[in-house]
């Protein structure tokens, strides 16, 4: 009872947040090699080895930076990560935070994501790092909506806001067949939410590295594996909502969730660099005016699938 | 035990450096690139090394000093082609003159500063803040009243003035970019002021250091020279600002392939090089390089664009080229290209045809062995070069700038080519190995 | 542990965290600060939702507030001076009026809780609260949804109108640009913090 | 229960990135001002950065606080939605249909730029 | 955790709202002090809805509505403030002249 409630979902989650940055490290590095950016052995070395140096490069200060702000930005965002794995199904049983309205807490953290990734920019003071901070807010507060129209397409047939329930409302077709718009907006939101490839607003290059410009060391550190973190918690919150979590023939249920995130991660790894980063004007009006009536008619497509 | 064992396996990692590029330092830059084990950055805090390359002229030593400084701790320095700066001690300092060499150079410096056997880089400049604040002020911490005074070290925000696009007036942001900043060309130098990522002024206070051209170009101002030569020069020359622009984009891989190609111009199969370029070109278009990155802003007017010369002209719609004065360009039946719109995405539309034409162009003179015929003037990637070279016109920067959001700024400004041409050109050496190395 | 026992303790240092946070509000100079500390008492009093079983407003409370206080944070520095309080500021008047109305309106609500007396009708177990509000919010007629609708449709286009310089009020800027302000000095920093505050109360009021 | 275990894995998560942070630079000394200023390929500011700051897509920004306030009441609708089948239809198509014209509106006065 | 408990918490943060909305000078700053009150608001309607409403619906739509009330203040509240700081440019002298007595 403990150990199926408390001990094997902490296991995991804490599996999935040491474990899942380390091998989404190892995709990127895989995509950068098919990109021919980095050639060679040690592909499973490169990201200690990154993280080893961050570690041993002292960490930057600025010169009137909010301090504290500073330092717990990362440290926030790690934190919203691992609540989104939190949420995860690992499989019927095993799910740390099984409550009933855990789509609503992803659309939370989804939020808050945007308002740690700002202070991050915001409390160096300084001028790249600000810059890319309000950027990074202007792309925060347009995905949003995108993101939860097609979660709430989700949990129609689900007739719940539980993430469990979204899974066993699968068992027939996955809603990655069943609505078929869903999971590629949603992989947008994903790129959004880490601020990766053509949603780098963030950390940009024409920004010398946007809000991480001026941060070095083990805070980069954190923030970088944060990052890749909450894009584990991402594909968690996609396998389950589209992937159909747990279910599947032969194998035990986490194995399943595992290896369907692995497949989101790669997937996402393999189209982040895949396209030019989009001017943060773009970017908004794509949101607002592609995107989002994309996921209405997602959400009408979920509707009347889920009447018929 | 433990700092020594992360220390080893960080020595291992893929070394993050930061170029400062002087006169003449491309060519570093561009053999970086290609080098797997070389992690070029854009900021110093991101690096262990900070890589001087080429030359810098006295005016810029205390910013690059200040760059120096920046460096969060530990790292050490690595002069390529460039004289150390004299206070830093001879232990900190690792000059290297081969383009060959550098890569390894690099990767060694990185090892040995992890491993503690080469000197960490010390603090140049003294430790004083921009004003003194402490125990000074209201509160002691250097402010007076509200917005006065000198909080930590600086004051804050200018006051409001009017603002271009809408009516609000807020704070604007005053500070000088540049000359090591890596996102535009080295040595440009500039006061910008920013309202919001608005650019609200642009100021030069430095033109960009001046551009070497491949030695066809001014062989061909001497002597009649073959126009295969000259057109794989020149395409490889666009090839390689193509390289800034897309890793302005994040699109890594492509700034790479970019760079791949144009080291393969000067020697390839012209027929191959047309086919690859054809691909890269089709890829570029698909990952969204013109439709989501490019502004459709940063237009030239027209007499800019006349005064700019070259291709920037040509893009927007002004139909002039030397090429078409010279007899040998005739008998291959040279037309030139223009577009109209004039903006950042008309220019790099305008120079990957012209790539294309290049490569059409020194197919067909390669067949025949076709040569110049004038000599009087040479249509450089720069602009036509006639009696004297075209030179530098980075203030036209400040009319075109303003308006643009930041990034459509950089975007527009890497379209560009700003820098006078340098009366030298640039040398076949490294030219020929690179060649030989890709 | 015994789960009520934990609950207490979490509701006493949730509360003891919203009331630090909400208090933190009012005493940092930073507007960010400011926005982020409203955004944690929010946080703590929706997790104190969560524990009195209002799963879905508990959880709602969190996204919604952390878009809003995002953007009340963009506003916040957009219009104050001195928005990050390098300069350290006491922008209040009549203190002690507003110190004792707060403390009046303390005692005078706590004292209502302490002495009334509510009766106690905890919640069915079997209570799904989702679909309760669900079913309420759609009822019997259209009502809720549709005045919904309408009166966030009004804000949209209001404020549309209202911030946009395109809006019916047309270029707002335009023609009316004073002469650059005296640079650096308070005179120009001081009566814009007034001159809002006017214009606030006087749509307000 | 659940929340509990959500609430320590936050702390849990929350105390490792802050240790990472501290621990390797706990003995490191303050940098120097140079070093501090903020990175601007060696040219300096004359002001701190912090300032009123000219947010570019205020317009959009107030418009989702407005348009925002839907999703409240599209998670319960969301879940009551078989159940109640048809009339649910209806009353959300109204509802997003009324707002969207809020959008439109928004679109058609460029809200979506930057102003 | 009781209803009382609850209820005391919720007026302190009505207590602190009040307090920051009458005693700021800025109306952006005063707004936060009315986020404050209805932040307690709402936590007293949850809390009534929990343990005195028996699980009626109406405890967690009055909290809806308070929010929406909420979000619609900030909304109308910002664009006024954008308006006026608009408008104010060609009429701050007078401002000053208007408060300085």
């Amino acid at each position: 009872m403990i150990l199926d409630q408390l001990v094997w979902p902490l296991a995991l989650v804490l599996a999935a947040l040491v474990l899942g940055p380390y091998l989404l490290a190892v995709l990127d590095g895989l995509v950068a090699r098919g990109l021919g950016l980095t050639r060679g052995p040690g592909l499973w070395l490169a990201p200690l080895r990154r993280g080893a140096w961050w570690l041993i490069q002292h960490t930057n200060v600025t010169e009137a930076p909010d301090g504290r702000a500073w330092r717990l930005a990362p440290a926030l965002y790690l934190a919203l990560a691992a609540g989104g794995l939190a949420l995860v199904p690992w499989s019927r049983a095993w799910v740390a935070t099984d409550i009933a309205t855990s789509l609503v807490l992803w659309g939370s953290i989804e939020a808050l994501a945007t308002v740690v990734i700002f202070l991050q920019g915001w409390s160096a003071n300084t001028h790249l790092t600000l810059v890319g901070a309000y950027r990074y807010v202007a792309l925060g507060l347009s995905y949003i909506l995108v993101s939860m129209f097609v979660l709430i397409g989700v949990a129609l047939p689900a007739e719940s806001l539980a993430l469990t329930q979204v899974i066993i409302s699968q068992q027939e077709l996955w809603n990655v067949l069943r609505q078929p718009l869903g999971l590629p907006l949603f992989l947008i939101v994903g790129l959004a939410i880490t601020f990766r490839g053509p949603f780098n607003l963030a950390d940009s290059t024409d920004l010398a590295g946007g809000t991480s410009a001026d941060v070095s060391g083990a805070q980069r550190l954190v923030w970088e594996f944060a990052r890749s973190a909450m894009l584990v918690a991402f594909s968690g919150i996609a396998t389950a909502a589209f992937l159909g979590g747990w279910l599947g023939p032969w194998l035990p249920g986490p194995l399943w969730v595992a290896f369907k995130m692995l497949a989101v991660l790669a997937l996402l790894a393999w189209l982040g660099p895949a396209f030019a980063r989009l001017t943060p004007e773009h970017c908004v009006s794509l949101m607002w005016v592609v995107l989002l009536p994309l996921a209405f008619v997602d959400l009408i497509w979920a509707g009347v699938e889920a009447l018929s | 035990m433990a700092v020594s064992w992360l220390a080893r396996l960080a020595a291992c990692a893929p070394v993050p450096v930061f170029p400062a590029l002087g006169m003449r330092g491309e060519e570093a830059l561009y053999r970086l690139a290609l080098s797997p084990e070389i992690k070029l950055v854009d900021s110093p805090r991101h690096a262990s090394l900070l890589l001087v390359a080429g030359g810098v002229p006295p005016s810029m030593q205390q910013a690059l000093r200040r760059v120096h400084d920046q460096f969060p701790a530990p790292f050490t320095t690595l002069w390529y082609r460039s004289t150390p700066l004299v206070e830093l001690p001879r232990a900190a300092v690792t000059t290297v003159d081969s383009l060959d060499a550098l890569p390894g150079a690099l990767v060694e410096s990185h090892g040995s500063l992890l491993r503690n056997t080469v000197g960490h880089s010390p603090r140049l400049l003294p430790d004083a803040p921009p004003h003194p604040w402490q125990g000074l002020g209201d509160d002691g911490h250097g402010g007076e009243g509200m917005m006065g005074g000198v909080p930590y070290g600086r004051p804050m925000a200018m006051p409001p003035t009017e603002d271009l696009r809408d009516g609000l007036a807020l704070d604007v942001l005053t500070f000088r970019l540049g000359p090591f900043f890596p996102l535009w060309p080295p040595g440009l130098e500039a006061e910008v002021i920013l309202q919001g990522d608005i650019i609200q002024q642009f100021s030069v206070q430095s033109s960009p250091f001046p551009r070497a051209l491949a030695p066809v170009f001014h062989e061909a101002r001497e002597q009649s020279v073959a126009i295969a030569a000259l057109e794989r020069a020149r395409a490889r020359h666009h090839l390689q600002a193509l390289f800034h622009a897309l890793h302005l984009a994040g699109l890594e891989g492509l700034a790479r392939d970019a760079l791949r190609l144009a080291d393969r111009c000067p020697s390839g199969d012209i027929a191959l090089l047309a086919k690859w370029f054809k691909t890269f070109e089709r890829r570029m278009k698909r990952r969204g390089f013109f439709a989501l990155h490019l502004p459709e802003r940063g237009a030239l007017r027209q007499e800019q664009a006349e005064r700019l010369g070259g291709f920037a002209a040509r893009a927007a719609g002004i139909d002039r080229d030397a090429r078409t004065e010279d007899d040998g360009y005739r008998r291959l039946a040279f037309a030139t290209i223009t577009q109209q719109a004039g903006d950042t995405r008309a220019r790099w539309r305008q120079r990957l045809a012209e790539i294309a034409q290049a490569f059409d162009l020194a197919a067909r003179a390669q067949r025949d062995d076709m040569r110049t015929a004038q000599t009087d003037a040479v249509e450089t990637p720069r602009g036509a070069w006639r009696d004297s070279r075209p030179g530098g016109t980075s203030p036209l920067l400040e009319d075109l700038l303003p308006g643009l959001e930041w990034g459509e700024a950089l975007a527009s400004l890497a379209s560009l080519e700003l820098a006078a041409l340098s009366p030298w050109p640039r040398e076949e050496r490294a030219e020929t190995q690179m060649g030989g190395a890709a | 542990m015994n789960p009520p026992l934990a609950v207490d303790i979490a509701f006493i240092l949730l509360a003891l965290f919203a009331v630090y946070t909400g208090w933190r509000v009012f005493r940092t100079d930073s507007m960010v600060r400011a926005s982020f500390f409203l955004l944690l008492s929010f946080i703590a009093v929706g997790a104190i939702m969560l524990l009195l079983s209002a799963m879905y407003l508990g959880a709602a409370m969190f996204f919604m507030m952390g878009v809003e206080m995002m953007v009340m944070a963009l506003f916040m520095v957009m219009f104050m001076m001195n928005p990050a309080g390098l300069n350290p500021m006491m922008m209040v008047h009549q203190h002690r009026l507003a110190i004792g109305a707060g403390i009046a309106s303390f005692v005078i609500v706590a004292a209502m809780a302490l002495l009334a007396r509510f009766p106690h009708r905890p919640l069915p177990a079997d209570l799904q609260e989702v679909e309760s509000l669900g079913n309420e919010l759609l009822g019997e007629s259209m009502l809720i949804f549709e005045s919904a609708a309408v009166v966030l449709l009004a804000t949209m286009i209001g404020v549309v109108v209202l911030s946009s310089q395109r809006g019916r009020y047309g270029n707002a800027g335009e023609g009316s640009m004073p002469p650059g302000l005296d640079p650096g000095g308070e005179p120009a920093g001081m009566p814009e913090k007034d001159d809002e505050d006017d214009g606030g109360h006087h749509h307000c009021h | 229960m659940e929340l509990l275990l959500f609430f320590v894995i936050l702390i849990l998560s929350l105390g490792a990135g802050l240790l990472l942070q501290w621990w390797p630079s706990r003995h490191h000394p303050m940098p120097t001002y140079p070093q501090r200023a903020p990175f601007l390929g060696g040219g300096l500011p004359d002001t701190h950065a912090w300032s009123r700051f000219h947010v570019r897509y205020y317009p959009m920004a107030l418009l989702l606080i407005a348009f925002e306030m839907e999703m409240m009441f599209m998670y319960p609708w969301a879940v009551v939605y078989v159940a109640q089948g048809m009339k649910a239809v209806m009353e959300m198509g109204m509802f997003l249909a009324i707002l969207s014209v809020g959008i439109l509106y928004g679109w058609r006065e460029g809200v979506f730029r930057w102003q | 955790m009781t209803l009382t408990t609850v209820l005391l918490l919720a007026a302190a943060l009505i207590g602190i709202g009040i307090y920051g909305a009458l005693s700021q000078q800025s109306f952006v700053m005063l707004m936060m002090g009315l986020e404050l009150i209805l932040n307690g608001v709402m936590l007293a309607a949850v809390g009534f809805w929990a343990m005195s409403g028996a699980g009626a619906p109406e405890g967690q739509l009055l909290t809806i509505v308070v929010m929406a009330v909420m979000a619609i203040e900030m909304a109308m509240g910002f664009a006024l403030v954008v308006a006026v700081y608009r408008g104010k440019q060609a009429d701050v002298t007078e401002a000053i002249a208007d408060l300085r007595h």
